[in-house]
């Protein structure tokens, strides 16, 4: 991918009947990681028809509907589910969920963790905003400490997960994190993803000004950005930072990359062997 | 990426861009700003060097950016 | 608490871009309305997907007796505070209805029956805020419903706001009333008396 | 009450949703826990703000619906009036939990704001469409009490009688809302301290050797002392002796469950509310509640302007079905008009109890607009 | 069917929950997702057998219920005939996505298989008190078709019909089985291909261009391409226009609505399944479903052994309610016996439909045991 | 603890007028982790009273209603959700959650990382015996791959969680794992768990042999136990271990150790703030 | 598929521990009853707990017409495999019902009317595998039941058996005929014909 | 922990038992055998030990250990 895809070829992804422009706020990080999927889709030379977006309930969801591909919008923090049965019915089509950080950990997270493990060949996109954007911005599981939403009025008095390492503990095959400020990294990451067997995770840090940078100091979607290109640290480099290096900073890029087969490869062989053995 | 400055013509649609100003923000080449209502405008078309910033950072697509001499292919 | 004038029915729309104070503007309304004034007032707002996207939407109902129907349907005041809220509800407005703009973010009015004032400029020259734009809309507007009283509209409003920022919306307030009075001439006719009922119409 | 100068009332101009969390404090909860969605966000939003300034209070969002009814029952158990609030799909998750809460009796109140389904349907447009499921939403057979409330001041009151409803009969009550109550701003009154009535658990005040934490009493209702004060018991939502330990012998199931239907239904008259308006020489009824009931009272005045004797039976409680109330307007009324935002869930009531004495007119929408006083008006004169 | 000799017909000693996996396989089913719960774990564990050894079929075990639905509604959105099934708690977490299948019409199957509740209750034990849940245990108003089988022949029947009104109907079907009749053994009967039908969903058939996947048609069911096929759509639990595109537009909410009220209920006669006994000449009628209609049965030919007309409507569909058949045996019947092992969930319905013209005697048990025949002869004895 | 604390004690802490035996088979492995719960208690010198036990649904959550506690048999995989709300409601109460392996990781997967991730004090067992007890013998989340169950017919194609590395992951402030053989261990780790702040959780490998042995090839309860004898290995030689020393044998003892205050304790400090504030 | 006797209702409950194979026995004596002789039979056991703590059961109901109501409650046939079992369940025998027990394991009969052997003993000692004892019983109830054909059971128990255990099974319910004839007597005299009915007893 | 012989008292209560064989399996000092209704029966009590190891895993608490001598404090 050494050439920049423009939105020329995104827009022949965008759903012509549909009234664009979209229904994020102006400067939502959300439709920048859209356009990074479209963009890994379309290196990759996927057909539309083989393309499956599962998408759960937030503003996050709310893009599915917008992209010329199959497109499921489920029920909140159920995605998975429902991604999960697609894929094991039909293995050879690539199954993408589009989440947000309160679809896919708060009332999703069982899910989350159950896929990972069950290795089943999905990718998950968790666009997270640190916020439930949808409903106004009460905290969600990545709510930071201290910060303040709808519903920690006074800070918030939970840690948030660490998305990443949540997955890799529940055994996802492929963990990445970027940010849609670090967009060509995240079309990298994207693309890694959607080759991978087995469930892979790409976790988008995603800026949700309306409803989180209001609350919490950010003066408007720029600055959000502008957060985002300082604290984002490559992953290699931050592991060689100390503790005060790594204060206000996260990592990005690649956290586990295995090959372990998806739970589909396994049963289809399974189904393969039985049928050897009837014959 | 074109690095090289002049050979670009960068559209912005007006009616999908909504003014979150990342694209002014960031521009190296400040080649686009926000109007009197609130939406982007190239006024340094010349400058741009093409690094597809504002292409792949516009959150409503809104922005195109191609090159002036041949056609995309 | 007594009601100035009898109301049947009147219905306010105030409508505009998210961040500038809408939904605040129509709860100090509604309130001093309510509490200040003893009117039944029934006050909605635009919800979901509707209230992102930079759109903003809030709604009165104001009736001397019970209001069956809360939300507004047909509107009596539709104040428009951008562009693309103008074009969405100006359909809604009942004959007769009057259309408050910002005049310089709505530039193209969809009729020339319309009052306006630069309110963004005016906070911000005036004022010195841009956020109490909203405040001195509600001056505007309470010059022009006959139904309201300035003195007990502005001790609402003072009463809603902490201390600090309570001297400068006054101004404001003071500010949007007076330039209402200045450019919009005399209260429109139809509000005066009882509005007309509206017998069988899908209230 | 002493015979000095009453207090003013104090006056809000308040969202229904915010209503309920001042009904709810008034009624004394302590504990929220939940989950927010639209629209009944604010209730949870507010519960935020205000309980942890409460000397008691608990607020706690937890991970999604389920687990908010879990922690709310658990507090119910630990001795808070607890609550939750919800809409739809909330709705639907917290079944499962509002069935355990049956069982072991632990007072609680959850509120519904419906919102136009099935599904995710119609996020920010009202409907009634769970009314029956409020009745019916948990497996296994049960009782329920389910109220409504059809304006802002009466999200406060209902909000305080479903608290009372809730302690007094052990037993969790659901208060339904339709996104047009939760999210209009009115002028709400708040009562003085003497105004209303505060219903507090009976606890045991017996030594703890002696307590049956589910034995039989005259009200139906056991005593229930909050976990830890001394009285060590089981919890289960298996089927249970009067000790609380798992049974499955039938004479003990049937004792259980008899109590059970019993402790409600014996008090059917204090558990019915509604609201009769011009009923009592009405030749047409409408049968109404909620956010409907308002458009209701218009079309009835304005069907009495035009001649046409109609009242209003507005309900205020749902479930249990208020019967008696029912059959004492088709004592006379020879139609009843049930307007409602669904296909007829509470009609079905009527026609259940009306037994062939009335002609039963169901009038129905389900796209998410409220119906209107002049939709209902036709239905009267058309009857 | 050709002229040769027929096969013979294979006979099995199998359970209640086995049947049900014997009739789904001959429905086609090629999909089970689940979650293993008492009394239903068996219809998972033959599947976990037999579908890996069929040429397409996929088993899986998820991690709750909710899931499972999740899991079978992809599932059936990419094209297979698909399944579940749970017992009380189970299916009160399943009704979130009961409602996700209705809106989005993907047919499937559930079966509940009912014991005692509410709560974990009484998980080994018979009873009946889910059924007004399966009619409205999720949010917002729809239509639900409801069926239920008596023995263990039956449970393979009603299997099969279960699928093919999801396919013919393009809407989620609950089977309604009790502890007794899913965990009894008996002979059934495999029929033969040619004895029995099976209906395939319709797929589009013109150029994906023009198709629209939720535009109304004559039987108001719009065609359904699998997942994947060239038909790219989207699918949401929002209200949406035929196009599949959320809309909250009043007429557009109306019209799929509307739509998928009616396409149920314009079938009502082909939806309405029951079974008349002896009730041509009827007096005293019993109406009654599931395990209890084999007490019935029995109490019928004793009541008319002692010169009683007695008969007996067996309902197979319990919702859509069979109104027709009900006001048929209630043209003759002075009294009709609802035996039920619940409080009386079907006698509602019933009564709601009598409108006053026959006496409707209910007869209720909670406590885990069936109704004996010998108790529903009394109630006919003495009505 | 020097001295072994005898069933004469365990006795005391048995409800009286409940029936026993206990319903569990002969030789399960839940009974011994009962004990080692109730001496942990008994060492510790809390009162019966301010003991709550919160119990899910399954062979496991069948324990609580025989020890003379405050005891909440709950639903299935919910129990650690009721448990939240006793502990914010009453901080001062001792709050366990007892559940099986499919009780807190199949379907209460969620409350049981949210549990963690909020750090509220509770101290959760899981006792983990690889398959569904109460229900028959389906498979479960630790259901190890390969291994046969009532729903895996022809090996489970899945893998199990590594539950002490998700709670850990998910951020439980003390995590742990022990067997019911190694009973006098456990009396350790549980007495640790309950003295610690925050989320603390316990593993208890736990055999059932009536589900899982049968079909695994174990020929009855003791053959269980000398199975874990053999390869339940302290984490410290564990971690010596190579490769092949490591396959066939699981690490016990202490995972994770720290002492971050409860939710509870944070909560209440911000209240006792505000109060503070107000006067 | 001919039934030889007309039985109106007659119920059989097999009981014992966990581990004794008494759901197959059950099962094969159903299948037996129903696929072979043509019986309506229905079979139902216990589950959940119950089914656990070492305990289980297994009941039938067999008979010639429909049958209404499945579950076994007064039972004409007792099966007991252990002394718990033989507690339990004593009390559901109806008057003049037959108890049979396993003697090692039920050491104290709450009665003296009953028949006897030990099966498990038999098990090792004749057959060579314990597991077999289930169909020891088989053999014994097949002579016990006048509605039973010998060699319809046992080819239907073969039908139900993998062939690497069919011979094996086949030795052991033949010694189960052979000593139950040799130990029982006669077959008991009032299953012979057509029991009584029992008409308005709640079944 | 007792380390010597013949100090102890072992009591199994038979009612208890479930004959699960863990007791006479792990027991050191072969004190414990399952008589024929299979249950647990103390067979060499003078052999015991006081290992603790049988009270701690029995699964229905139906061992107890004391020690002979002097009453269990
Ligand atoms: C069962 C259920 N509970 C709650 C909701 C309300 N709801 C809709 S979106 C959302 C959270 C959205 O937050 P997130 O997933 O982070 O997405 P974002 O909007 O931030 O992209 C919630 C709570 C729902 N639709 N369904
Ligand atoms: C909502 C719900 N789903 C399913 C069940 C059935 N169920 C009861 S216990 C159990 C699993 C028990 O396994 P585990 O948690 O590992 O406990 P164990 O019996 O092995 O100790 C299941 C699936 C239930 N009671 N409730
Ligand atoms: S609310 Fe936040 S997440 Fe939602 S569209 Fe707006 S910026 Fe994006
Ligand atoms: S980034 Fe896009 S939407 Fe934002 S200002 Fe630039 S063109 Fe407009
Ligand atoms: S391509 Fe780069 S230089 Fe050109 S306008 Fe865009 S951001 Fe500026
Ligand atoms: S089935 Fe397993 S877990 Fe349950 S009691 Fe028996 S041995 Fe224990
Ligand atoms: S360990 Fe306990 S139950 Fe097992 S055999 Fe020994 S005494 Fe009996
Ligand atoms: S205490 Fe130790 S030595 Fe004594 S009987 Fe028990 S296991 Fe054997
Ligand atoms: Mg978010
Ligand atoms: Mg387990």
């Amino acid at each position: 991918m050494s050439e920049v895809i423009g939105n020329h070829i995104i827009h022949k992804y965008l759903r012509h009947n549909k009234k664009f422009p979209h229904v994020l706020c102006p400067g939502c990080g959300h439709g920048i990681a859209l356009g990074a999927l479209i963009r890994s889709v379309h290196c990759l030379g996927l057909e539309k028809d083989d393309v499956v977006i599962v998408a759960g309930i937030g503003c996050s969801g709310r893009l599915a509907v917008y992209v010329d591909f199959n497109t499921v919008h489920t029920t909140h923090g159920r995605a998975l589910t429902f991604a999960t049965g697609i894929k094991m019915a039909k293995p050879h089509l690539k199954v993408i969920c589009l989440m947000g950080d309160g679809d896919a950990l708060s009332i999703g997270g069982n899910h989350l963790i159950h896929a990972a493990r069950r290795n089943i060949g999905i990718t998950a996109l968790v666009l997270n905003n640190n916020i439930y954007g949808m409903t106004g911005g009460q905290c969600s599981p990545t709510t930071p400490h201290g910060s303040f939403s709808m519903t920690s009025p006074y800070g918030q008095l939970e840690k948030g997960f660490d998305v990443a390492e949540l997955a890799r503990a529940a055994g996802a095959n492929f963990v990445a994190r970027g940010t849609s400020f670090h967009a060509q990294q995240l079309d990298k990451l994207l693309i890694q993803a959607l080759q991978h067997p087995g469930f892979s995770m790409v976790e988008v840090v995603s800026p949700c000004h309306t409803q989180y940078g209001r609350k919490n100091k950010f003066k408007g979607a720029v600055d959000m950005y502008k957060w985002l290109k300082k604290s984002a640290t490559p992953v290699e480099r931050y592991a060689e930072l100390d503790e005060t290096g790594q204060k206000d900073r996260f990592p990005i890029g690649v956290f586990v990359d295995n090959d372990a087969p998806g739970l589909e490869e396994q049963y289809y062989a399974l189904k393969e062997k039985m049928r050897g053995r009837k014959s | 990426m074109a690095k090289e400055k002049g050979n670009s013509k960068v559209t912005i649609y007006p009616d999908w861009c909504k003014g979150c100003g990342i694209c002014v923000a960031f521009c190296p080449a400040k080649v686009i700003e926000l109007d009197g209502q609130g939406k982007a405008r190239v006024v340094r078309e010349e400058d741009c060097i093409h690094c597809g910033f504002c292409e792949l950072h516009c959150p409503d697509f809104a922005i195109v950016v191609t090159e002036i001499e041949r056609c995309p292919k | 608490m007594k009601q100035g004038v009898n109301l049947e029915r009147f219905e306010i729309r105030l409508s505009g871009l998210g961040g500038q104070g809408i939904i605040t503007l129509g709860r100090v309304l509604g309130a001093g309305l309510a509490l200040g004034h003893g009117y039944q007032v029934t006050q909605t707002q635009s919800y979901g997907p509707e209230a992102r996207g930079g759109s903003s939407r809030c709604d009165l109902v104001v009736s001397s007796g019970k209001i069956s129907y809360p939300k507004a349907q047909s509107l009596d005041l539709l104040v428009a505070l951008s562009q693309e809220a103008c074009n969405a509800y100006y359909s809604f407005l009942k004959p007769g209805g009057i259309l408050v703009l910002e005049t310089d973010l709505v530039r193209q009015p969809p009729t020339n029956l319309y009052l306006g004032l630069p309110f963004t400029e005016m906070a911000a020259s005036k004022v010195g805020i841009v956020q109490a734009m909203n405040t001195i809309v509600l001056g505007a507007i309470s010059y022009l419903l006959p139904f309201v009283e300035q003195r007990i509209m502005r001790s609402s409003l003072q009463s809603a706001l902490p201390a600090k920022i309570r001297d400068v919306n006054t101004k404001a307030f003071n500010l949007g009333h007076r330039e209402a009075k200045r450019e919009f001439g005399e209260q429109p006719e139809i509000w005066k008396g009882k509005p007309e009922e509206r017998e069988g119409s899908d209230i | 009450m002493a015979a000095g100068r009453k207090k003013k009332r104090k006056e809000l101009f308040a969202l229904g949703n915010e209503a309920v969390v001042e009904g709810a404090l008034l009624a004394g909860c302590s504990f929220y826990g939940g989950y927010p969605i639209t629209p009944s966000s604010e209730i949870m939003e507010v519960m935020a703000q205000r309980l942890p300034k409460n000397d008691n209070g608990v607020f706690l969002q937890m991970e999604d619906e389920i687990a908010s009814m879990g922690a709310v029952i658990g507090a119910s158990l630990a001795g808070c009036k607890a609550m939750t609030a919800t809409s739809g799909p909330g709705f639907s998750l917290m079944q499962e939990h509002l069935g355990y809460a049956c069982m072991v009796e632990a007072p609680l109140v959850l509120v519904n704001v419906m919102r136009g389904g099935p599904s995710t349907g119609l996020p920010t447009s009202p409907a009634q469409g769970d009314v029956q499921q409020a009745r019916w939403g948990t497996h296994g057979d049960h009782s329920m009490i389910v109220l409504s409330a059809s304006n802002v001041q009466e999200c406060l009151e209902m909000t305080i009688t479903a608290f009372n409803m809730a302690e007094k009969y052990r037993t969790p009550v659901v208060l339904l809302l339709d996104e047009i109550t939760a999210h209009t701003r009115e002028k709400i009154t708040i009562p003085r301290e003497d105004e209303y009535e505060v219903f507090n658990r009976v606890v045991p005040t017996m030594p703890p050797e002696w307590y049956k934490p589910f034995e039989e009493t005259v009200r139906g209702v056991p005593p229930m002392p909050p976990i830890g004060s001394g009285y060590r018991f089981h919890v289960t939502g298996l089927t249970h002796d009067p000790n609380g330990f798992p049974t499955s012998r039938p004479e003990e199931v049937a004792d259980l469950m008899e109590r059970m239907f019993r402790k409600i239904d014996q008090f059917l008259p204090q558990v019915s509310l509604y609201e009769e308006y011009l009923c009592a020489d009405a030749d047409v009824c409408v049968v109404a509640y909620g956010s409907v009931a308002r458009s209701a009272e218009y079309a009835v005045e304005q069907a009495r302007e035009r001649g046409v004797k109609a009242g209003l039976l507005k309900l205020k409680t749902l479930f249990p079905y208020p019967r008696a109330a029912t059959e004492k307007v088709m004592g006379h009324a020879r139609a009843l008009v049930v307007p409602e935002m669904n296909m007829g869930q509470i009609s079905r009531e009527v026609k259940r109890v009306n037994n062939g004495r009335a002609t039963v007119r169901a009038l129905n929408r389900v796209d998410g607009q409220i119906i209107t006083p002049s939709e209902i008006l036709k239905a009267i004169m058309q009857v």
